[in-house]
């Protein structure tokens, strides 16, 4: 029996802020009477801001592990941590009044995000194929039970079956394939497993290929790459708008980083097998996530479809299997959670009490009575459709970049021409706004002033970074120095 | 030749109440199969030296989900009749997939790297090896986060099911803790004042 | 060659700032946003003018040159500068939008602040994409110009804008992605984003086929050539008055821009190669597009189908040069080849603004655009009838007017290549003549039609101002055009030395 | 005969088709897939057991530790969906959870 | 005087002239604009006297300058420059002339005219534009002048806007000429291509490049360049000058105001194509095959357009062919050669056709613009000034020996006889026989208007009276040259040499191309050759040609008429000009736009727009459609879709 030597505990203190600070929101919630449940949301940020600051305090140079190497805190994953805490606090805030309006404003809400996002963390910091999967159930629990949430929603209730039903399967593919690598391998911990990968990989390449696959399957369920994206659709349509939200945007750097890790970290002998199926992925999701996208009435379904082509280019970017690729696949991970706060933030306002406003004809003629919160969606769109000078086209460019970089130009020019399809839908969005004859009843959005603002900002961001995205390149070039 | 005997025979009756689990026309029956499966498996588990893993899966799963889950499917009222409808057209789907599925998974797992030439049989434990303690050990130790993450798991869990499933219904008689806590005398003790008896005499 | 102050930046800028802040303003004093924009347009029309005046003339390198770092990751600069090719068509840029600005004036009331601030941001674009030589940078205005662009029409448009835009707009964009990728292969190659490194990059002609393809798309989709020209008329036709202006005068100027850029330049091997593609999709637009601008029944429709004929001009003197090149005869030619097409360009951007003006000043009376609503307008707007009848013969390409110049310079030069190219080129004398005549013949003259012709007035002060600013342009330029070939020779003889010299 | 790794594995394979099968023909009853995702989660706890007894290595062990746990919360998560879903549909089966689609 | 000065100022004082009358008409009133005209056009008559004087009398030194340079591009210099030498000269003064006297005439014709400043303004401009044409240096400006001549042509023809008719004819003009413009176009281009120059003076002296070279147009045919050249060159003078088949424009161009027929469509226009074919002689004598094409063109126009002024009935239309086969007249003689007969003739015809068209519009005043010569008669005795000048002007027309046109005519006939290149033959008889139909339908024309019974309403005979003097005063001055310019300029302008009196040849005839030659041996003088010429067989046919037009309408008008019966094939092909117009309208008109029609609802909207575009926009819609419906909301579906895309991937890991 070894001896039992403390951890370094620095690298998990953000996590432990947080933990610490959810369990004091799950406390003082119980307490607060209904009237007073701001302070809920008051104490979630407050958490998230902690969190953020503490995650800058304890930045290392370089990287530090912990817990026997099974916890990594590197320059990724503080980016990207930082990241999840501030979108996170966008979509609490966004998302406040639509609790209010639907009468689900409980404080369990924002508990059970909070550890959501825990469970992100742990994932970006997992270096080992149990913690890894420890943080991806611990997400995918709280997702579970907030889409749920909303009790009386009959579609809620469905969509949350439905991820339930089917994330259950793919934590159980996942695991199969670990317990393959498992027995491969004899370790758990990623940086072994990749130094056994790559001491074994030539005596037995089937074995490892087939317990890859596994994984890659379980990744793509996570991201939501076709054909295992089934699931999306029903969850961003069913889903209250405010989790739809939540799930939009902050899970998809989790799921980034997921596959940074188990990919590239642990698999990164193997690239020429896993490259080739994700160029398959990479394709089927651009064509088919464009294409049916297209079909939609429901814009978050619409979101939903268009969610799963970016995931066609998330791929493409780790496909290239380069540190540029890498970064810009990261880039794109980043500025795709930003832009889709935005289209849901805009959307979410739309709400009004009793109504999910979710239908693309909902936005009808919204330049004529809210035009500030029209341009942000436009401008999200073009984001989304990767126009310039909105940051999306950075986005785009410097995908599109690293998989030219490795010769596979055709993929890059697949690529751009299911953008197209894609600038399709886009633009119907931006059609509707502007030039649909304005709904009858009336759609003026009041909503409070910090709203107002933290989404403005976040839509200018997205011209901001579309002129300035050297800074934000600069962090996720030096993730993978 | 015995571990020969028993390993065959439970995998043959798990194997046979799985395969009861996913065809049987009741749920209620698929559930007590399933329980069977879970002793079948833990029988395995034991001869591979897992002891404190086998009690476990019998006490937690057997005990706590299945029971959990017999409960739900008793409480929800199901309609039996209706489970099976067109149940035969997708068989033979089921089958061709289960089998492929199967073929992949064989010619993988009897690959030379898991034959007992590569994969020895480990010896046998000491008697007095205590898998529980071995685990504790380590639980406690080397994995001591991803303990504590799966006590925040739990924790979600506990909230997700309550918060979801708890229905506050108006003849239900429950605490208000925040109420309790912010009670005061006055609310509680009404002080009456009252005439003296000896007065009154 | 580095300039003191950032000339070009200011030029970029000045615009862009000017149509925030006349968004800002907004449309409580519509009247307000109306002289700021004015004001705006007209400041960076007078800073264009040190471009032309301090340009010298005697280099074929970029001038006003600023060069900055800007996104380190891939090497992408801010990088402006203007040559011969690109500062006559900032120029032009400057001086439509100051028209726009006017003719729009008091036509535009619904979302003044909104309309005047796309075309002023717009321009900005305009403008940047023709002092880019970063080729990212220069992407980015190239596609971000699309963006007002749908805006414009679709706010302000016609009954059919929404199918109108999206053609528009994904025509367009399919065009771009498909640079964009070109682009980004290059950069792969060179290292760097400046599109002179791409100018001396070493290419296989497999390679350079391919490249030169990717841009084909994209600036043929913007000039548009035939086969992928459908997309004009029906945004013309939708489009206010001012976008359609802007449209015909500047944004088709982005393809052949382009292929002057890009396309001659870096792929020089590809372009001899394919050159027959090019000039047969030039001579096609100019023959069966005339034909078909001949039975338009839609004024608009019928000015953006000449638009079209008169664009094929161009890409076919940028093209028949490598035939010239290739000809036993000597090289001759080649340098009025290139340089009519340029006059060209700028030809027709006066020419196509000023009918789609005059187009505009009829539909602002009667909303109609249909040829067959008029009839004797001359009877009732006789000073107008004479800047329309003007400019239908600069259409039709009369000596003396601009539409001439470009013209008679690619025919002459492309005879140099072959006589049936000439011959070809030349059918637009008839064919020109006979769409754009035929229908100020049904416009114009006759009889007067119907009360709704009756009923007109004859254009106000503000109108007269804009028309006859164009028809003094139109004028200038035909009759004497070398202050403008002046400025583009360098530049253009030292093209043509880099695109003789194969890259294989 | 020897009983080897490969038993183990292979009957975990057996039992992971199975619930394959299991997820593939069960058209109706939304609780009979949750059971059949509890057999792919005994499969893989077998595959641990089997290498961790194999490799000598606690680490497997663990593992299944923690998967059975998770396992439980999953239960009582899903189960109380199931539950929420009960009440609005009245009714848990795949044919009725379908208005979501396209 | 600096003579540069003058020559700059010729065109520009009509300029002027034309942008004070357009621009400031409504500010100066009628009176200003047309003072403001009259003395710039005036001002530019004098100057080219002035000019002629310096070239012919005192033999001033050919001036061959630039005025500014247009362009600069490729080495190649587009200027903007002069050539003055005898041919120049002789043509500033006919158009500038003749121009003045159109001007003052229109003082009185257009009196009543709302649009008398715009007419003005353009008459002036087209002096301008027609003496930018004829100083013209090189190609370019003389393609600026050519364009811009056609432009007010079309501007004219249509000046009554109203009329459905005019808009229509001034458009056909403007195409019409347009066809000739394109090949005049690529024949400069030709020109280009092969001297690498657009100056006249290098053009020529670098012609012998073009002599010697070849190109396969037609590929496997060897085509001399200069014929290429030349041919394309006298396409556009084909238009121009209204040759068949271009011809078309000309007769219905008549629907502009009667000025405008006598200056454009007479005198100095339409003869635009021959002074250039003249200016271009040496290179147009460099090839046989070009001067065999221009003979036999002008051979079928002088012919075949004066059978059709037989039948017309439009006073204005009459003359219009005559004027037609005038102009073929001349192209027969720059045919053979004698390009100094046919400037001659130019300058001939000038005089006496501007005449018979003024007097025309005389006529037309006092009928009260009626112009059909059915319902006139017997003017003689109500305008008798009008009455004597058309006489004069049909005689010269028909080249009645002393007149001027029968010394240009005569000189042309006799030189098509002497000339002997192919279609030689061909020529000669037409213009021979043309003679008799000349004569015939000018004095059909003649005895129908102003002999005979008067056909006219009552009302317009009870206002019949000569016109006033701003009208007929122009007719007397026209009328004088008309007699006596033949007689004083034949001598210099055929035979003196005048045109080889520069120190460079204004016009170039080869050695081999003797036609003038031999005409110039048989020359003795005006008087001989008047004497001559009542000797020679063209004077019988004319005298033919008049005696049968007098006993066909004035002796025995039924003959017309069982003629019009028996001959009604005959008629008819005449009647409807050989069916010109109608091929045209149905042929190019009608076909361009059919053309237009499949290329653009198939072409456009079915295959590009409809297949391609939307199609493909339809077919991802579609696909999107069935697509979508893989989704159907069923979960085991899903769950079975991601096994089956596990168990591919699988197999691919597996096996692959």
């Amino acid at each position: 029996m070894t001896e039992f030597v403390q951890p370094n505990l620095i690298p998990a203190l953000p996590e432990i802020v947080m933990l610490v600070m959810t369990c004091l929101v799950l406390v003082v919630d119980l307490f607060l009477p209904q009237e007073k449940r701001g302070y809920s949301l008051f104490l979630a940020v407050a958490t998230l801001v902690l969190t953020a600051l503490t995650i800058i305090a304890v930045a290392p140079v370089d990287s530090i592990s912990s817990f026997g190497g099974s916890f990594l805190l590197d320059q990724m994953a503080v980016t990207l941590k930082l990241a999840i805490c501030v979108i996170t606090i966008l979509v609490f805030v966004y998302s406040r009044d639509y609790l209010t309006d639907h009468d689900i404003y409980k404080g369990e809400y924002y508990v059970l995000g909070l550890f959501a996002v825990l469970g992100m963390m742990i994932m970006i910091s997992a270096h080992s194929f149990l913690l890894i999967y420890l943080g991806l159930e611990l997400l995918s629990l709280s997702l579970y039970a907030m889409i749920a949430f909303n009790r009386k929603s009959l579609a809620a209730s469905e969509a949350a079956m439905k991820y339930f039903v089917l994330g259950a399967m793919a934590s159980g593919l996942l695991l199969y394939g670990i317990s393959i690598f498992y027995g491969v391998t004899g370790t758990l911990n990623i940086d072994q497993f990749a130094q056994v990968v790559n001491d074994k990989m030539s005596e037995n390449p089937i074995p490892l290929a087939f317990a890859m696959t596994f994984i890659v399957v379980g990744l793509s369920f996570k991201m939501g790459a076709v054909p295992f994206h089934m699931w999306l659709p029903d969850v961003y349509q069913g889903s209250p708008t405010s989790v739809t939200l939540f799930i939009g945007t902050a899970p998809k750097i989790a799921g980034f980083a997921m596959a940074m890790r188990l990919l590239v970290d642990g698999l990164g002998d193997l690239y020429a097998d896993w490259s080739q199926m994700l160029i398959v992925l990479a394709v089927a999701s651009m064509v088919i996530g464009n294409i049916i996208a297209i079909a939609q009435t429901n814009f978050k379904r619409m979101l939903a479809y268009s969610t799963i082509s970016h995931v066609g280019f998330i791929l493409l970017g780790i496909l290239s299997g380069t540190a540029t690729g890498y970064a810009s696949a990261m880039f794109y991970t980043l500025t795709y959670a930003i832009t889709a706060s935005v289209a849901f933030g805009v959307l979410i306002l739309l709400n009004r009490r009793g109504a999910e406003a979710e239908n693309i004809s909902d936005l009808s003629g919204l330049n004529d009575s809210n035009d500030c919160y029209a341009d942000l969606l436009a401008i999200a769109m073009f984001s989304m459709a990767g126009l310039p000078p909105t940051v999306g086209f950075y986005a785009k460019l410097s995908v599109l970049q690293s998989v030219v970089q490795i010769d596979l130009v055709w993929l890059a020019v697949v690529a751009v021409l299911f953008s197209v399809i894609g600038l399709f839908y886009y633009l119907r969005i931006v059609r509707v706004m502007y030039f649909d004859k304005p709904l009858d009843r009336e759609v003026t959005i009041k909503q409070a002033l910090d709203v107002k603002i933290l989404l403005s900002a976040n839509g200018l961001s997205l011209l901001g970074l579309g002129i300035f995205p050297s800074g934000l390149m600069a962090y996720c070039v030096l993730a993978f120095s | 030749m015995i571990e020969a005997i028993v390993f065959y025979f439970f995998a043959v009756l798990s194997v046979t109440t799985a395969t009861v689990v996913v065809t049987v026309r009741n749920p209620i029956l698929a559930a007590l199969f399933l329980v069977l499966t879970f002793f079948a498996s833990a029988a395995i588990w034991m001869t591979l030296e897992a002891e404190f893993l086998a009690i476990t899966l019998v006490l937690v799963y057997v005990g706590a989900v299945m029971v959990l889950f017999l409960f739900v499917v008793m409480m929800l009222d199901i309609n039996i009749a209706r489970m099976r409808e067109g149940f035969s057209r997708v068989l033979p789907l089921g089958i061709v997939v289960a089998v492929i599925m199967l073929a992949l998974m064989w010619s993988v797992v009897t690959s030379d790297i898991f034959s007992l030439e590569v994969m020895v049989k480990p010896a046998p434990r000491a008697a007095d090896y205590s898998n529980t303690k071995a685990l504790g050990g380590v639980l406690y130790t080397d994995y001591v986060f991803a303990f504590e993450v799966a006590a925040v798991i739990l924790l979600v869990a506990i909230i997700a099911a309550i918060s979801l499933t708890m229905r506050k219904r108006p003849q239900t008689r429950y605490q208000n803790p925040s109420d309790q806590m912010k009670v005061q005398k006055a609310d509680r003790l009404r002080i009456v004042k009252m005439p003296s008896s000896g007065e009154e005499s | 060659m580095y300039s003191e102050w950032p000339l070009l930046s200011v030029l970029i800028w000045t615009p862009i700032i000017g149509g925030i802040l006349v968004l800002l303003a907004g449309d409580r004093d519509p009247s307000g946003a109306r002289k700021i924009a004015l004001l705006f347009s007209i400041v960076t029309f007078l800073l264009t003018l040190p471009l032309y005046t301090q340009f010298n003339t005697d280099t074929h390198l970029m001038q006003f040159v600023e060069r900055h770092s800007w996104i380190d990751a891939f090497n992408i600069e801010y990088f402006v500068g203007v040559d011969g090719i690109s500062m006559p068509l900032i120029l032009l840029t400057s001086f439509m939008t100051v028209i726009v600005v006017i003719s729009a004036w008091d036509i535009i009331e619904y979302r003044v602040s909104q309309y005047m601030a796309a075309f002023l941001i717009m321009e900005g674009f305009m403008i940047g994409t023709f002092s880019s030589l970063d080729a990212i940078l220069f992407y980015i205005f190239f596609e971000s110009m699309l963006i007002p662009m749908f805006l414009v029409i679709d706010i302000w448009g016609g009954a059919n804008r929404i199918y109108a835009t999206f053609k528009f707009f994904l025509y367009t964009f399919i065009g771009s992605v498909l640079l964009l990728v070109a682009l980004i292969y290059l950069y792969t190659q060179s290292g760097s984003f400046a599109i002179f490194d791409f100018h001396h990059l070493r290419l296989t002609l497999t390679e350079q086929i391919l490249i030169f393809l990717a841009f084909l798309v994209a600036f043929a989709v913007k000039v548009p050539m035939w086969p992928v020209h459908t997309w004009l008329p029906d945004a013309h036709v939708e489009a206010p008055t001012g976008g359609s202006v802007i449209l015909a005068a500047i944004m088709l100027k982005m393809g052949g821009y382009g292929f002057l850029r890009f396309s001659l330049p870096i792929t020089p091997d590809a372009s001899a190669e394919l050159d027959w593609l090019i000039i047969t999709m030039s001579l096609t637009a100019v023959v069966y597009i005339g034909f078909v601008a001949l039975v338009q029944q839609d004024m608009k429709k019928l000015i953006a189908y000449s638009s079209i004929a008169h664009m094929g001009f161009v890409t076919l003197g940028f093209f028949v040069v490598f035939r010239i090149m290739d000809g036993d005869n000597d090289a001759q030619g080649s340098v009025l080849a290139l340089e009519g097409g340029m006059v060209q360009m700028i030809s027709h951007g006066f020419i196509s603004g000023a009918m789609f003006l005059c187009v505009g000043v009829v539909y602002d009376r009667m909303h109609s655009r249909q040829i067959a609503d008029y009839g004797g307008v001359v009877n009732t707007m006789p000073v107008f009838a004479a800047f329309m009848v003007f400019f239908a013969m600069a259409n039709a390409g009369l000596p003396g007017t601009s539409g001439f110049v470009g013209e008679f310079m690619v025919i002459l030069a492309s005879f140099k290549a072959s006589f049936w190219i000439a011959f070809l080129a030349a059918t637009t004398l008839i064919l020109g003549a006979a769409y754009t005549l035929w229908m100020i013949k049904r416009v114009i003259f006759g009889e007067i039609a119907n009360d709704n012709v009756r009923a007109l007035t004859d254009i106000n002060r503000r109108e007269f101002l804009f028309l006859s600013i164009l028809a003094i342009a139109v004028l200038a330029l035909g009759l004497w055009p070398d202050p403008l070939v002046k400025v583009m020779h360098p530049t253009i003889e030292n093209l043509l030395n880099h695109i003789a010299t194969s890259k294989l | 005969m020897t009983i080897g790794l490969s038993h183990y594995l292979i009957l975990a394979a057996i039992m992971f088709s199975i619930s394959i099968a299991g997820i593939v023909i069960n058209r109706k009853n939304v609780i009979i897939l949750l059971m059949s995702i509890e057999l792919m989660l005994l499969a893989v706890n077998l595959n641990f057991i089997a290498f961790s007894h194999y490799l000598d290595d606690l680490a497997g062990q663990v593992f299944v530790f923690f998967i059975l746990t998770v396992a439980a919360a999953e239960a009582a998560i899903g189960l109380a969906i199931l539950v929420v879903l009960f009440r609005n549909k009245r009714s848990i089966n795949i044919d009725d959870i379908s208005e979501l689609r396209g | 005087m600096n003579m540069e000065s003058v020559y700059l100022a010729i065109p520009l004082a009509s300029l002027f002239g034309a942008i004070v009358a357009g621009f400031f008409g409504k500010q100066i009133g009628r009176v200003g604009s047309h003072l403001v005209a009259i003395s710039g056009v005036g001002i530019s008559t004098l100057l080219s006297l002035i000019v002629l004087k310096d070239v012919v009398i005192d033999g001033a030194a050919i001036y061959n300058q630039s005025v500014y340079t247009w362009m600069i591009s490729d080495g190649i210099r587009f200027e903007i420059g002069f050539l003055i030498d005898s041919l120049t000269a002789l043509m500033m003064v006919v158009v500038s002339s003749v121009s003045l006297m159109v001007h003052i005439y229109t003082i009185g014709y257009m009196e009543d005219d709302d649009g008398y400043q715009r007419f003005f303004s353009y008459i002036a401009l087209f002096t301008f534009s027609m003496l930018m044409l004829v100083m013209s240096n090189n190609f370019l400006q003389l393609f600026f002048g050519w364009e811009a001549v056609g432009l007010i042509s079309y501007l004219l023809i249509g000046f009554w806007f109203k009329r459905e008719t005019a808009i229509y004819a001034n458009l056909k003009a403007f195409l019409v000429n347009r066809v000739g413009d394109f090949g005049f176009l690529l024949g400069i281009a030709v020109i280009l291509g092969y001297t690498g120059s657009l100056d006249y003076y290098e053009v020529f002296d670098r012609a012998d490049a073009m002599v010697t070279a070849t190109i396969q147009v037609i590929p496997g045919l060897d085509w001399s360049v200069i014929s290429l050249a030349c041919i394309l060159l006298f396409v556009g003078a084909m238009g121009k000058s209204a040759q068949v088949p271009l011809h078309v424009w000309l007769p219905d161009s008549m629907e502009g105001p009667t000025p405008i027929s006598a200056l454009i469509h007479a005198a100095t226009m339409v003869t635009a194509g021959i002074f250039m074919v003249a200016r271009m002689s040496p290179l147009f004598e460099l090839s046989e095959t070009a001067l065999s094409v221009v003979l036999v063109i002008g051979a079928t126009t002088a012919f075949f357009m004066g059978l059709i002024g037989i039948v017309q009935n439009d006073i204005k239309r009459v003359i219009a062919y005559s004027t037609l086969s005038q102009l073929g007249y001349m192209t027969v003689a720059l045919g053979a050669s004698a390009y100094s007969a046919a400037i001659f003739h130019l300058m001939t015809h000038a005089f006496f056709k501007a005449l018979l068209f003024l007097a025309a519009g005389s006529v037309i005043i006092a009928m009260h613009h009626e112009q059909d010569i059915r319902k006139m008669g017997g003017l003689k005795k109500y305008m008798p000034i009008t009455y004597w000048v058309f006489l004069i002007g049909s005689l010269s027309l028909i080249g009645f020996p002393g007149f001027a046109g029968f010394f240009s005519k005569d000189a042309i006939i006799e030189a098509t006889h002497n000339a002997d290149i192919p279609g030689a033959g061909y020529a000669y008889i037409m213009v021979l026989v043309g003679v008799f139909i000349t004569a015939f339908y000018s004095f059909r024309l003649f005895f129908l208007v102003f002999h005979g019974e008067e056909r006219m309403d009552a009302h317009t005979r009870e206002h019949l009276h000569e016109t006033r003097p701003v009208v007929t005063v122009p007719l007397i001055l026209l009328a004088i040259p008309s007699v006596i310019i033949g007689w004083i300029t034949i001598e210099s302008v055929l035979f003196g040499g005048y045109f080889t009196s520069g120190a460079r040849d204004a016009i170039t005839i080869l050695e081999s191309h003797g036609a003038m030659a031999a005409v110039a041996e048989t020359f003795h003088g005006p008087a001989r050759f008047v004497a001559h010429g009542f000797s020679g067989l063209p004077l019988y046919l004319a005298t033919a040609g008049v005696f049968s037009a007098w006993y066909i309408y004035l002796k025995n008008p039924s003959i017309a008429e069982t003629a019009k019966q028996k001959f009604s094939f005959l008629y008819r092909l005449l009647d409807q000009k050989y069916y010109f117009d109608r091929f045209n309208e149905i042929f190019f008109a009608g076909g361009s736009r059919g053309i237009g029609q499949v290329l653009w609802r198939l072409g456009d909207a079915l295959l590009i727009d409809g297949l391609l575009v939307n199609g493909s926009a339809k077919l991802v819609g579609w696909f999107s459609g069935i697509v979508r419906q893989v989704q159907t909301g069923y979960l085991n579906h899903y769950a079975f879709t991601m096994i089956l895309g596990l168990i591919l991937l699988l197999g691919w890991a597996v096996l692959g």
